[in-house]
C-alpha cells in the first residue's frame, strides 16, 4: 500500500498545464525527491497534494483513501505536513510558539476550559511547549529558544519550518526547497537533518534544486519537466538517464 | 511639521488638562451657568449660535454688573450632538464645575439622555431642544425653551385648513428632530381634518430628494407638502421641488428658520411657508407687539458681535439664559431648589421666542400666538399675520 | 515562555491595582463617569483586538453589536419587564447567533472588502434601530431601567465603577487566557500565514467564525452594561463613526496586545475631556495626536513602550 | 371621468416612464458624485494599497475653498482653479508629512491598518482646520449653467449634473490615457502590481505615492467644486462623501478607477430605485444589501483583480 498515490493529476493555470496527467506513488519509509527545471510543476504538485490547489483532473489518495475533495486541514489530520519555498513563518509569534502551532492536531482547543484556564489546559500547554523545545533542539535551533520569529536569520527560519512541520508527527513530510538560499555548510546540516527525520520513520518528499543534496539523500527520484514525468528511479539511474541530461543541459546549452 | 506640532500639542494638552483639573473650584462666588451644546457635528447649526449667544450675553451681563452683584460664568462643552458625550459633559458640569443651572442640550436625543442625571443631581435644567417629549410628561427639574414641533405642525395645519387644503404629504429626514415632527404631523392630522396621503423619508446626509418628491408628485390627493427637517438637506429638498416644477403649497417646520435655508435652496424656497419664532421677522412685527423690542435688540447685538445672520436657535439660548438669571434674581440665591421653583413661576417673561408663562403643569410656557407663520418672498421672510 | 507568563500575571495584577487605586484620585462622580465609559469601551476593544490584532480580520461594524446588546437590554427590560441579567444574556446569545450566521460569508472576504462588508452590516443595524421607532424609540433613543442583580439595584457612579471595572478585569483575564492557548495560537497563526495554519491542521474558517462570534459577544455585553449604566441608549451607539472609533482605539493602543486595547480605550475616551481646553481647536489637536502617535509608534502605544523598555534592559544571554 | 380605459392606461404608462426616468436621473445625480469620490480612493489605493479616509475631506476642501475665494471676489473659474491647486498641495502635504514618514520608517514600514488610522487622523485634522478657518455654515456655489432644469420625456434633470458627468467621463478617459501612455502612469501601475519589482527597475516609489496623493486630491477637489451647487458644501460633508466613495470604490473593485465609476453609479441608482419603488426609509439598507450581495458573489468587487497567493 502506497502512502500517497496521485492518479492522472492535472492542473491548468489559464490554459497552461502546470501539472499534466501525472501518476506517482510514494512508498512509506523512504526519502523521495522531486526535481526538474524551474516551472516544471514541483511546487504545484506539493500544493495539489496538500490541498492548497484543487486539481483540474485526477485523484489524490492517501493510504488508498481518496482525499481529493478534502481541505488542507483535513489532509493534515491524515498525516501530511510541509514546509514552504517562500517561507510561511508566523512572524507574529515567538519561535517556540511557531512550533507549538504545529502541535495543533494533538491538542484540545475547547473554548470554555481555555477561557477559564483550567489546569488541564495549562498542563497541555506546558506539554506542548516541552515538545516544541525538544523539536527545536532536534532541528538544531537550541540557540533560539527565547527568540521572536521576526528576529531570526533566514537559515534558522528554514529549520523552524521543519520543526513546526515535524510537530504534527506527520507520516508524510513535504519539504519545498529546504536548502535554497543556504550556504554549503548549512546545506550539509540540512542533509543530516533530513536523514535523521527519515530514520525516525517519517516519509520525506523533497523538492530541491541542489543536486548534491538530492543525489546524496534520495532513495528515489522523480524528474518533472513541463508538468510531466520525465524520469523516475534511483540517483544512479537518474544520473545516467539521457532525457534528464538533455532537459537539464540542453536548455542551458541552447 | 505636523509631527513636531503634534508632539508639542500632546505635551500642551497634558499640562493644560492637568491645570484645568487642579484649578477647578477657585471662584466660588460666580454664578455658574453650564451648557452642553452641539457646537460641532451634524447639529452644529443649532449649537453654534447657541454657544455664541451664551458667551455674548455672559459678557454683556457682566459688564453691566452681573446678577445679584455676582459675575456670571458660562461654561460651554461641545457634545457634537452625541448623547454619550452629552451625559459625560453633563456630569462634568454638575460634579466638577459645580454649575448652578444647566442650559442646553441642542438636540432632543442628548437632552433625554441626561434627564436621568438631572433627576438624580436635582439641578435646574433648561433644554434648548424641540420635541414635546422633553416636558411631557412634566419632569420636575426639566424645562424647555423652543416652541415644540407639535406647535409647528398645528400652525401649519391651521393655515392649510384656511386654504382648504386637506391632503398632506410629509417629507422629512430620519434624524430625531425630523422623526419627532413627523410623528406629531401624523398624530395631529385627524384633529385638523387633514389626511396624510404620502410619507417620504431621506437620510440627513442625502444629496438628492427628487425621487421622494416625484413619488409625492405622483400620489393622488396631495394638496400640500409638509417638510420636517433642518440643515442643508432641507435646502436641497426645496431646490429639487423647484427643479421638478412643482407648485403644491409647501410648508416646513421651524427647523429651517435661518437664512442659510433660503440661500442654499437657490430660489427653491420661494413661496414656502414656515412657522418661526418672531425673532426672524422682528422688523415686521406691529409696533405694539411685546416681542418686538426684545427680538430687535437681540438680533442687533448678535449681528454686531459675530457679523453673521441671526438664527432662531441662538434665540432659544438667549431666552434660556435670561429665564435662568431672572429666576436666580427672584430666588435671591443660587439655591437649586429655589431657582427651580422660581423658573416654574416665570410669568409674562418676554423673550425673543415669545412670552413665557410657566406652570407646574407646563414647563415650556409658550402659546401658539408667539409662533409666527411666514412666507419666503424675494429671498427673505414675510410675516403673514 | 516563562517571561511571557510572568508579564501576563504581572499585567493583570498591575491593572487590578490601578483599578482599585483609581477611586482614591477621583474628586467627584464625573471622573467615575469617564472611568466607567473607559472600562466599557475597553471591553469592546479587547474583543475587537482578538479579531483584528490576533486573528488579523478587520471589522468596521462592531458598534452594531455593541448597540444590539444595549438595545436588547433596553427593550427586554423596559418593554417586556425581563430581569436585567437575563436580558443581557439573551442579548449576548442573540448577537452571538447573528454573528455566527453572518460570519461564514463575511469572513470569506479579505482586507478592505471585509472592512466594507462589516461596515455595511453595522450601518444596516444602525438604520434599522433608527427607523423602527415603535420598538427602539427611534433616533431620540430610549430610557433603560436600572440594573438589578439579585436584590441589589446597581445605581450611582461608584457602584457602576466597580461593576464596569470588574467586568473589565474579567474580560482582560479571559482574553489573556484565550491568547495563551492552543486556540489563541491558532488565531495568531491564521493571521501570520493562513496557508501555513491550514497545513498545520487548523480549520481556519472555523477559527475565524469563532473569534468573530467571541468579539461580537464581548461588544454585546459591554453594550448591555452601557445601556444600564447610562440609563439611556441612542442609535448613535450603532453608527459607523463609533465603529471606527473602536478600531482606532485598538490600533492606537497597539494591535495584538490586550493591555494595548485597554490603553487605547482609556486614551480616546478621556481625550475629548482633556481637549476641551483647546476649545475650537480640539479636532485639530485630536487629529494631530492620532497622526503623531501612529507615525512615531506605528505598532501602537503599549507594544512600542514595551519594546523600548526591553531595549533599556540588558539582554538575557541565551541558554 | 369618461376617459376610455385605453387612454387612461396610456397616460399611466407615460407617467410611469417619466417617473422611472426621474428616479434614474436622481440615481445618476448622486451616483456620479459617489463615482468621482470613489475614483480618488482607487488612485491612491493603486499606488499604495492604502485606503485614504481623508478623500472625502479633499472633496469638502474643493467646495469650501472655492466658496471662500469667491466671497473674496475672485471669478468662479479662477477660484475653482486655485481651490484645486490648494487641495492638491494639501494632498501632497498629507502624504509628505503624515503617510510617508510612517510608510518608510527604518526597520519596516507601518501596517496598512496603521496607515488607515493616519488618514482618519488626517481627516479629523483637516475637518477641524476647515471648521476653524472657514466656519461651520453650509454654502451653495452658483450653478455653472443656470438652474433651469432640462426636460427629458417629462423627467427633469439638473443641468449641473451634466457638468459632473462630463467631468467623470473626462476623468475616465484622462486616467486611461494617463495609465496607458505616460511614464508616471505606467510607473504607478507597475508599483501597484509589484512594489518591490517596481523599485528594482528604478521606479521611485515615494514619488509615485506622492503623485497619487496629489492627483486624487486634485480630482477630489474638482468633484467638490462641481457637486457643491447640487449637494451644498459644509465643513463636515466629507464624512458622508468619503463613506459613499469608499463603498463605490469597493463595489467596483479596489484599484480600478473604472470600477469605482461603475460602482458609484450602481450605488446611486440602487439607492434611488430603492427609494422610488420600495421604501425611502430603507433605501440605504437596500443599497448596503446590494453591496454585500455583490461582495459575496464577487469577493474582489465587480472589476477587481483576483488575488492569488504564492507559496
Amino acid at each position: 500500500m502506497s502512502l500517497l498515490r496521485v492518479e492522472g493529476l492535472s492542473k491548468l493555470f489559464g490554459g497552461v498545464h502546470a501539472v499534466a496527467e501525472l501518476s506517482v506513488a510514494i512508498e512509506p519509509g523512504r526519502i523521495h525527491s522531486v526535481i526538474g527545471p524551474n516551472g516544471a510543476g514541483k511546487t504545484t504538485l506539493l500544493n495539489l497534494v496538500t490541498g492548497i490547489y484543487q486539481p483540474s483532473q485526477g485523484r489524490i489518495l492517501m493510504a488508498d483513501e481518496d482525499v481529493t475533495a478534502l481541505s488542507t486541514a483535513a489532509r493534515a489530520r491524515r498525516g501530511v505536513a510541509r514546509t514552504f519555498q517562500n517561507l510561511q513563518i508566523f512572524f507574529n509569534m515567538s519561535a517556540v510558539e511557531n512550533v507549538m502551532v504545529g502541535r495543533h492536531l494533538h491538542l484540545s482547543d475547547r473554548l470554555v476550559p481555555t477561557l477559564l484556564r483550567l489546569p488541564s489546559v495549562m498542563r497541555a500547554n506546558r506539554a506542548a511547549q516541552e515538545k516544541a523545545v525538544e523539536l527545536m533542539r532536534f532541528v538544531g535551533l537550541a540557540a533560539y529558544l527565547d527568540a521572536e520569529a521576526d528576529a531570526m536569520p533566514y537559515g534558522a527560519l528554514k529549520r523552524l519550518e521543519i520543526a513546526r512541520a515535524m510537530a504534527s508527527e506527520p507520516r508524510l513530510l513535504l519539504l519545498d526547497e529546504p536548502a535554497a538560499g543556504l550556504n554549503p555548510k548549512e546545506t550539509g546540516e540540512i542533509d543530516e537533518l533530513i536523514q535523521k527525520i527519515a530514520r525516525a520513520g517519517t516519509t520525506v518528499v523533497l523538492v530541491e534544486h541542489d543536486m548534491k543534496l538530492v543525489m546524496g539523500v534520495s532513495d528515489h527520484i522523480l524528474v518533472l519537466d513541463y508538468g510531466r514525468r520525465l524520469a523516475e528511479g534511483t540517483a544512479a539511474e537518474i544520473r545516467a538517464n539521457p532525457d534528464v541530461i538533455r532537459a537539464y543541459l540542453g536548455t542551458q546549452a541552447a | 511639521m505636523i509631527a513636531r506640532l503634534s508632539r508639542r500639542a500632546l505635551l500642551g494638552s497634558a499640562i493644560a488638562a492637568g491645570a484645568a483639573m487642579i484649578a477647578a473650584p477657585a471662584m466660588a462666588q460666580n454664578i455658574k451657568i453650564g451648557a452642553f451644546l452641539a457646537v460641532t457635528g451634524p447639529a452644529s447649526f443649532l449649537g453654534d449660535p447657541e454657544a455664541k449667544t451664551l458667551k455674548l450675553y455672559a459678557e454683556k451681563i457682566n459688564s453691566a454688573g452681573g446678577v445679584l452683584g455676582r459675575k456670571i460664568e458660562v461654561i460651554v462643552y461641545d457634545s457634537a450632538g452625541d448623547a454619550k458625550q452629552a451625559t459625560t459633559f453633563a456630569k462634568r458640569l454638575i460634579e466638577d464645575d459645580k454649575v448652578d443651572v444647566i442650559v442646553g442640550g441642542s438636540t432632543t436625543g442628548e437632552t433625554m439622555a441626561v434627564v436621568p442625571l438631572i433627576d438624580e443631581a436635582r439641578i435646574p435644567f433648561i433644554s434648548l431642544a424641540g420635541a414635546s417629549v422633553i416636558v411631557e410628561p412634566v419632569k420636575k427639574w426639566v424645562f424647555k425653551m423652543p416652541h415644540s414641533d407639535r406647535m409647528a405642525v398645528e400652525k401649519a395645519y391651521i393655515d392649510m385648513k384656511k386654504r382648504n387644503l386637506s391632503g398632506v404629504a410629509i417629507i422629512g429626514g430620519s434624524g430625531g428632530f425630523d422623526q419627532s415632527c413627523r410623528k406629531e404631523a401624523q398624530a395631529l392630522a385627524p384633529k385638523y381634518g387633514m389626511k396624510v396621503v404620502a410619507d417620504e423619508t431621506y437620510a440627513p446626509t442625502d444629496t438628492d430628494m427628487t425621487t421622494q418628491l416625484t413619488k409625492i408628485k405622483n400620489t393622488a390627493g396631495v394638496q400640500a407638502i409638509f417638510g420636517c427637517g433642518f440643515g442643508s438637506v432641507t435646502s436641497i429638498t426645496a431646490r429639487n421641488y423647484k427643479q421638478l416644477g412643482m407648485s403644491t403649497p409647501f410648508y416646513f417646520n421651524h427647523g429651517v428658520g435661518s437664512q442659510q435655508f433660503i440661500d442654499g435652496a437657490g430660489g427653491g424656497a420661494e413661496g414656502v411657508r414656515v412657522p418661526v419664532a418672531a425673532l426672524l421677522v422682528a422688523e415686521q412685527l406691529p409696533a405694539g407687539d411685546p416681542q418686538k423690542k426684545a427680538a430687535l435688540d437681540y438680533g442687533a447685538a448678535y449681528k454686531t458681535a459675530y457679523k453673521e445672520p441671526i438664527s432662531t436657535f441662538g434665540g432659544h439660548a438667549y431666552d434660556g439664559l435670561q429665564i435662568a438669571l431672572d429666576a436666580i434674581k427672584r430666588a435671591g440665591s443660587t439655591d437649586k431648589a429655589k431657582v427651580r421653583d422660581a423658573i416654574e413661576q416665570t410669568k409674562n417673561h418676554v423673550g425673543v421666542d415669545g412670552t413665557y408663562n410657566m406652570t407646574p403643569a407646563d414647563h415650556m410656557g409658550l402659546t401658539l400666538e408667539s409662533f409666527k407663520l411666514v412666507e419666503i418672498r424675494n429671498n427673505t421672510w414675510k410675516l403673514l399675520e | 515562555m516563562l517571561r511571557l507568563a510572568s508579564a501576563r500575571t504581572g499585567g493583570l495584577v498591575a491593572l487590578a491595582a490601578i483599578v482599585a487605586a483609581l477611586p482614591l484620585f477621583f474628586p467627584n462622580n464625573f471622573y467615575y463617569d469617564v472611568a466607567i465609559k473607559t472600562a466599557l469601551n475597553a471591553i469592546v476593544c479587547i474583543g475587537l483586538n482578538l479579531l483584528i490584532g490576533y486573528a488579523g480580520q478587520i471589522s468596521l461594524g462592531h458598534a452594531g453589536f455593541f448597540a444590539l446588546g444595549g438595545y436588547a437590554s433596553a427593550i427586554l427590560t423596559a418593554r417586556y419587564g425581563w430581569p436585567g441579567l437575563l436580558a443581557m444574556l439573551a442579548g449576548a446569545v442573540g448577537v452571538g447567533l447573528l454573528a455566527f450566521a453572518i460570519a461564514r460569508p463575511v469572513l470569506r472576504l479579505r482586507g478592505h472588502y471585509l472592512a466594507m462588508a462589516t461596515l455595511g452590516l453595522g450601518i444596516i443595524v444602525a438604520i434599522i434601530i433608527n427607523r423602527e421607532i415603535a420598538i427602539t424609540g427611534g433616533p431620540d433613543g430610549m430610557t433603560v431601567p436600572r440594573l438589578w442583580v439579585g436584590g441589589w439595584r446597581v445605581s450611582g457612579a461608584v457602584a457602576w465603577y466597580w461593576v464596569a471595572a470588574g467586568a473589565l478585569l474579567l474580560a482582560v483575564w479571559l482574553s489573556l487566557n484565550l491568547i495563551d492557548s492552543t486556540l489563541g495560537r491558532a488565531l495568531r497563526a491564521l493571521h501570520g500565514s493562513e496557508i501555513a495554519a491550514q497545513t498545520a491542521g487548523i480549520d481556519t474558517t472555523r477559527y475565524k467564525v469563532l473569534v468573530f462570534v467571541i468579539s461580537a459577544v464581548f461588544a454585546s455585553l459591554a453594550g448591555s452594561l452601557f445601556a444600564h449604566a447610562e440609563g439611556y441608549v441612542t442609535p448613535i451607539e450603532a453608527g459607523f463613526l463609533r465603529s471606527i472609533e473602536f478600531v482606532t482605539m485598538v490600533v492606537l493602543g497597539g494591535m495584538a496586545s490586550t493591555f494595548g486595547a485597554v490603553a487605547g480605550a482609556a486614551i480616546l475616551t478621556a481625550l475629548p475631556q482633556l481637549l476641551t481646553v483647546f476649545q475650537d481647536y480640539k479636532h485639530l489637536v485630536l487629529g494631530a495626536i492620532l497622526i503623531g502617535v501612529m507615525i512615531f509608534m506605528p505598532n501602537g502605544l503599549v507594544p512600542s513602550v514595551a519594546l523600548s523598555l526591553r531595549r533599556l534592559r540588558p539582554p538575557v544571554p541565551a541558554s | 371621468m369618461t376617459k376610455s380605459a385605453a387612454v387612461r392606461h396610456a397616460e399611466l404608462g407615460t407617467a410611469s416612464v417619466a417617473e422611472f426616468l426621474q428616479f434614474l436621473f436622481s440615481g445618476i445625480t448622486v451616483g456620479a458624485i459617489y463615482a468621482l469620490v470613489g475614483v480618488g480612493f482607487a488612485i491612491i489605493y493603486s499606488a499604495s494599497n492604502v485606503i485614504n479616509f481623508a478623500q472625502g475631506e479633499f472633496v469638502m476642501l474643493g467646495g469650501m475653498a472655492t466658496m471662500f475665494l469667491l466671497s473674496g471676489g475672485e471669478p468662479l473659474w479662477l477660484a475653482a482653479l486655485l481651490a484645486i491647486v490648494i487641495t492638491a498641495a494639501i494632498g501632497l502635504a498629507l502624504n509628505k508629512f503624515a503617510v510617508e514618514p510612517a510608510a518608510h520608517r527604518r526597520g519596516g514600514g507601518a501596517s496598512v491598518v496603521t496607515l488607515i488610522i493616519i488618514t482618519i487622523g488626517a481627516s479629523i485634522f483637516i475637518r477641524g482646520a476647515a471648521e476653524v478657518l472657514l466656519g461651520k455654515d453650509s454654502h451653495r456655489l452658483p450653478a455653472f449653467s443656470g438652474d433651469q432644469p432640462i426636460d427629458i420625456f417629462g423627467a427633469k434633470l439638473d443641468p449641473q449634473v451634466l457638468w459632473v458627468l462630463g467631468a467623470l467621463a473626462l476623468a475616465v478617459v484622462g486616467l486611461r490615457w494617463f495609465f496607458a501612455r505616460t511614464r508616471l502612469g505606467k510607473a504607478m501601475l507597475a508599483t501597484s502590481c509589484n512594489r518591490l519589482a517596481a523599485e528594482l527597475v528604478g521606479i521611485d516609489v515615494r514619488m509615485i505615492l506622492l503623485a497619487s496623493f496629489g492627483l486624487s486630491a486634485a480630482l477630489g477637489a474638482l468633484a467638490g467644486i462641481l457637486t457643491a451647487p447640487i449637494t451644498l458644501t459644509r465643513y463636515d460633508i466629507g464624512i458622508m462623501l468619503g463613506l459613499k466613495g469608499f463603498c463605490a470604490a469597493i463595489l467596483g473593485g479596489l484599484g480600478s478607477p473604472f470600477g469605482a465609476v461603475a460602482g458609484g453609479l450602481l450605488l446611486g441608482i440602487a439607492e434611488a430605485m430603492a427609494a422610488g419603488y420600495l421604501s425611502s426609509a430603507y433605501k440605504d439598507v437596500v443599497a448596503f444589501v446590494i453591496i454585500l450581495a455583490v461582495l459575496f458573489l464577487a469577493p474582489g468587487g465587480l472589476f477587481g483583480a483576483k488575488a492569488t497567493e504564492r507559496v
